[in-house]
């Protein structure tokens, strides 16, 4: 290191500590911080491990409901979903890693959102990755999609856990910070939930998994920077990801965790060694020694401070029961994994690390994590938009190639490219595979499932980040209640530019706002969650982007909805009003190439009454196919259930009161689209007007093309290959 | 002229690969290996007969697509020779 | 039927073939720890799908060489069907219970979708339950599928009738469209010369229940049971 | 002693990689790239100090596991030195 040569204050700048925090730090602790340990608070004070910039804000959230096990707080968000099991969640960004190494940095962000996800005790049983590219004709978006879908895929099928759905978005506006978010579902029993809380003094400290290397050091503090043009000078080293130790630590986990062994067990994420040994023993409100000579070694000659803030992955941190050492080390022998006591709880409230006998750092950790810097950032609210209403814009081009460009442009193409690349079915649960509303993944060895799903719109966030927020939770919630789940709760990842921009802190203030308000308002909390700031290049910052996974419960797998026309001669029915949105929306994006407008409003209390409604008709086992209409409208939602029913539909006449591009492309929210029989049909019309709730029928499913616009009909296969052909053809395959 | 160019992990980036390998060999009873990286051998053809040239246009191609500098290293050896 | 179910390091389709074998009733399957040099008495053995020991030098390549194969392989000798399904079939093929190898799928792409599959030899304990010819929906999930042999081998196999499943379209033509990795001759599965052992690229356990959208698969474990309860 | 293994698909075996590495380079204008192949690289260290041993023990290894004879050759330095 030969940092060593520097004042101290000059170094903790180096690791990103301001003059203020250094300050406080060192009041904190009584004197000057050796190396090591301004290399353990440096880290656990950075934007990733501390939330400084983002926990006043976060607070907003509602977090709880009666089916909710564990909320923020631990490794992931825990749910009741009965029969005594529970469902283990969370979403996590690995952004910066994947831009600078697609592959691996795609692939270890989901190597560590799964270990969240079973350090809690759940056996993974399905990943969702949520993708937003650059520009598709940027030159590094190729490579770039390339490499993260590679590596996502790289890594969850080697492990065995299904990927089953997700979003993937273009958007010139992250030309320079792509974001990689990945989620993973688990299942537990419910009695059976691990925590990272550690106890009982003079319990042993055990060290599992992989062996630890001078990979990502600064991981944690390289995700708190923006990028500038010297960050390919400044390039940490980029982690590799290895599944195949991975898929041995989860077996080996479960295994123990099926004993009484474990008191408390935290992963090795973000700053390593550091933050599992500091988050542990403060949760715990309890000290915990270290003797870092025996942390298993992958090189030699590591200093205290690379053994502490190494991000070398597939690692585990656990606090044993007395005397339980021999029988966790059998287990792990049996899976070939390094298993090492390297130390033990102490009741002195301290962090003491120790090589060869001497100690290199002793920090006092109530101190250092109550000074945790907290901020109040500056923040201005975005400005209101315009309202555009349907007659302000005139179409450039008629209704029927409007939607062949959409089906068969960058926003709307089939994603097929991208999840066959996943392994979506192993674990042979996957009963909704990817390219419905949601994935639906069954319980194993019962009739119940588990909906999933990956929301946002960017560009709603952009032009209103209160709405945009709560659109992303409301969308989710409607495309869980498009296929007859209930849901339950939330995930989320935050991304967002940098913090320091009062424009940017007001982003995400009226986006958390938002999406606060909708989770209050469809009694959907948030359990878990991740925050990635300063995802920001040269000064210019992503749009708004607050990924929201949903999770929720179909009891009843026989009543569950799929998008796809069943029948010839079946009614469509679209739930919901249509006024003819069209600000913000794709139709004016794509169709007439501007961005203005204020994003569709959005009524909470309609929205559960309509999805309340919907859910009530697949419960019945009324309808014979659902859709709920989100990016493109509705004549987009028809398409893509005839596409995927191989069926075409008559369509009817829009009605006269709107330009006709108003009723097909504008975006208005809660909206739904069902099919039944032509009695079904009838009765559930009537009973939404009985309801307060517009439907009408907007077409009948039948034959092989859509007729009914002006023009041709489009015929499914002309769609088809428009919808199915973008997207290998980005990639240079029809070369 | 052939130009062979050797793509190995930088020293101190994880190589499960090679680990894997090492592992494999012991297992089966190769009990002196002690060590394994595992690495890319790439044969390149080129219509380039002059040596110089041939090295300076390997080696832009192992910057711009053949390494990713920030886990790998290269070597080019050209025609058999280094 | 007493099947066996070998488990890797990285084996993840055990239990997906277990839950299959169960349900076809084939009684309760037992596992097979690769570490093991020893093979209870059995009436099948299956290597199931999914990774081992991540696959890092050539797929199946590592773990054709754990004590568990060489036990495998004595008794693949001595009869005992033996069903490779996938990662399970590049064992097989490293370990040399089937002739050939698979490389990197032509695309260069992990693939993960269904393929539809033409029965070519119908008279064997894996597939008396089709129909000769008859053209079956199964997905397939791997990214080194892509069967290769020389040109003698692939003569022969032909000749012997030990080709048992070819990628074709939904109408049965073998063509270029319908094969997902690039493999010889469309080839999506093998035996060897006493069509006792049966590697195949396809996951039949993923499409034998009719919730996950298809019972095709279920055909090769009822075939199994009924010939070998 | 230190040896390397340099593993290629033999003559007639397709190589999807090695051509899909040529077509990138010739798209980004490498256009006197005619024809490029895939191996692996593959280094050991072995106890061992005897070079005569040494290379015996390796292709042994090489027979063993780390080439496939169906599909690929292989090729042993030791310390840098055929
Ligand atoms: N990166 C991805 N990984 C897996 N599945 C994806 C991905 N991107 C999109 N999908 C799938 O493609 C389908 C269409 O996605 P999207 O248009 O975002 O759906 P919706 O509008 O219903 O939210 C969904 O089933 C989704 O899960
Ligand atoms: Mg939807």
């Amino acid at each position: 290191m030969t940092r060593f040569n520097m004042p101290m204050a000059q170094v903790a700048r180096e690791l990103g500590l301001s003059a203020d925090e250094y300050r406080v730090l060192v009041d904190a602790i009584g004197r000057e911080p050796t190396m090591t340990e301004l290399g353990v608070a440096s880290a656990m004070w950075s934007e990733h491990c501390s939330y400084k910039s983002s926990r006043v804000w976060l607070r907003q959230f509602p977090t709880q409901a009666p089916w909710v096990i564990q909320g923020p707080g631990e490794n992931a968000g825990v749910i009741a979903i009965g029969d005594g099991l529970a469902a283990v969640f969370k979403m996590e960004s690995h952004n910066h890693p994947s831009y600078i190494e697609p592959y691996q940095g795609a692939a270890t962000g989901v190597g560590g959102i799964l270990r969240d996800v079973f350090t809690m005790g759940a056996r993974p049983i399905a990943n969702l990755n949520a993708l937003h590219f650059g520009a598709p004709d940027h030159p590094k978006s190729r490579h770039l999609v390339a490499g993260v879908v590679a590596g996502i895929g790289g890594y969850g099928n080697c492990i065995g856990v299904p990927t089953v759905g997700g979003l993937t978005v273009f958007d010139g506006g992250y030309d320079d910070n792509i974001l990689v978010n990945a989620m993973t579902v688990g299942l537990a029993r419910a009695d059976r939930i691990f925590t990272s809380a550690a106890a009982g003094i003079g319990n042993p400290v055990v060290y599992v998994g992989a062996k630890t290397g001078r990979d990502g050091i600064h991981g944690a503090t390289m995700a708190s920077a923006a990028f500038d043009d010297q960050a390919a000078a400044k390039r940490p080293t980029v982690q590799v990801g290895d599944p195949f130790t991975e898929k041995l630590l989860l077996e080996a986990c479960l295994e123990l965790m099926a004993t009484d062994a474990i008191i408390s067990i935290q992963d090795m994420g973000a700053a390593g060694l550091t933050s599992s040994s500091v988050e542990m023993a403060s949760k715990g409100n309890v000290g915990i020694e270290l003797e870092l000579d025996r942390v298993p070694m992958r090189e030699t000659g590591m200093n205290a401070y690379e053994i502490m803030l190494s991000e070398s992955q597939e690692r585990m941190l656990m606090v044993l029961r007395p005397g339980a050492e021999d029988r966790a080390r059998a287990i792990f022998d049996k899976w070939d994994l390094d298993f090492a006591v390297i130390g033990r709880i102490t009741g002195t409230g301290r962090l003491v690390l120790r090589v060869a006998g001497e100690t290199v750092a002793d920090l006092p950790l109530a101190p250092l994590a109550d000074a945790a810097p907290v901020y109040r950032r500056p923040w201005v609210a975005t400005p209101p938009r315009a309202i555009l209403a349907a007659e302000d814009v005139v179409a450039p081009v008629g209704d029927g190639e409007a939607l062949v460009r959409l089906m068969g442009g960058a926003h709307l193409a089939s994603r097929r490219w991208v999840w066959e690349q996943y392994d979506h079915m192993v674990m042979a649960d996957t009963v909704q595979r990817p390219g419905g509303d949601a994935a639906v993944v069954r319980i194993h060895g019962t009739g119940r499932a588990l909906a999933l799903t990956a929301d946002v719109t960017p560009r709603y966030c952009l032009a209103d980040p209160y709405v945009g927020g709560a659109q992303a939770v409301a969308e989710a919630w409607r495309n869980l209640t498009a296929v007859g789940a209930q849901p339950l709760a939330i995930t989320d990842c935050m991304n967002f530019g940098n913090p320091e921009r009062p424009e940017v802190m007001g982003q995400f203030a009226g986006c958390v706002e938002g999406m606060a308000a909708a989770c209050e308002a469809l009694r959907f909390p948030v359990v878990s969650g991740n925050v990635s700031l300063y995802n920001e290049t040269n000064g210019v910052s992503i749009p708004p982007t607050p990924t929201v996974g949903g999770v929720g419960l179909i009891d009843d797998l026989d009543a569950m909805a799929i998008i796809a026309f069943k029948r010839a001669g079946e009614p469509v029915v679209l739930i919901g009003a249509t006024r003819g949105h069209v600000g913000a929306t794709l139709w004016l994006g794509a169709i007439c190439a501007r961005d203005d407008g204020a994003p569709p409003a959005l009524d909470l209390a309609v929205e559960l009454r309509h999805g309340d409604f919907v859910r009530g008709l697949i419960r019945g086992r009324r309808v014979s196919a659902c859709h709920d209409l989100s990016d493109g409208g509705l004549l987009v939602g028809i398409a893509e259930m005839a596409l995927a029913g191989d069926l075409g539909v008559a369509l009817a006449p829009a009605p006269e009161d709107l330009p006709s591009h108003g009723w097909w492309f504008a975006e208005d929210q809660s909206r739904y689209l069902v099919t039944a029989t032509p009695g079904e049909a009838k009765a559930i019309v009537a009973e939404a007007e009985n309801q307060g709730i517009p439907a009408c029928v907007v077409g009948t499913v039948g034959g092989d093309a859509l007729t009914g616009l002006d023009g041709e009909p489009i015929s499914l296969k002309s769609l088809r290959n428009a919808h199915e052909g973008w997207f290998p053809a980005l990639m240079g395959e029809n070369d | 002229m052939k130009a062979r160019v050797h793509i190995t992990l930088k020293d101190g980036v994880l190589d499960p690969q090679g680990k894997a390998i090492g592992d494999s060999l012991r297992r089966i009873g190769y009990t002196s290996v002690s060590g394994v990286r595992q690495g890319k051998l790439i044969e390149l053809d080129i219509d380039e007969k002059d040596r110089r040239r041939a090295a300076a246009e390997v080696e832009r191609m192992c910057k711009d697509l053949l390494a990713n500098p920030v886990i790998e290293s290269y070597a080019i050896e050209l025609d058999g020779v280094g | 039927m007493k099947a066996g179910v070998v488990v890797f390091p990285d084996s993840n389709c055990d239990r997906d073939v277990m839950v299959a074998l169960r349900a076809a009733s084939g009684g309760e399957p037992v596992v097979l720890w690769h570490k093991e040099s020893s093979v209870p008495p059995l009436d099948l053995i299956v290597l199931p799908g999914g990774f081992s020991y991540g696959d890092y030098l050539r797929p199946g390549a590592m773990a054709a060489h754990s004590p568990i194969m060489r036990a495998v392989k004595e008794r693949a000798t001595a009869g005992t069907p033996v069903l490779a399904i996938c990662n399970g079939f590049q064992v097989a093929c490293e370990a040399g219970l089937l002739p050939g190898a698979l490389l990197r799928n032509a695309s260069l792409k992990y693939v993960c979708r269904d393929v539809h599959l033409r029965v070519e030899q119908s008279q064997t304990v894996f597939t008396a339950r089709y129909a000769q010819g008859q053209v079956v929906r199964i997905p397939v999930g791997h990214h080194d599928g892509n069967y290769v042999a020389d040109a003698a081998t692939l003569d022969r196999l032909e000749g012997e009738g030990r080709v048992a499943f070819r990628y074709v379209t939904p109408e049965g033509e073998p063509t270029a469209g319908a094969n997902p990795n690039g493999s010889a001759r469309n080839i999506a599965g093998v035996f060897n010369e006493t069509r006792t052992v049966l590697g195949l690229m396809p996951h039949p356990e993923r499409l034998a229940d009719i919730r996950l959208g298809g019972t095709d698969g279920r055909a090769m474990f009822e075939s199994l049971v009924e010939a070998l309860a």
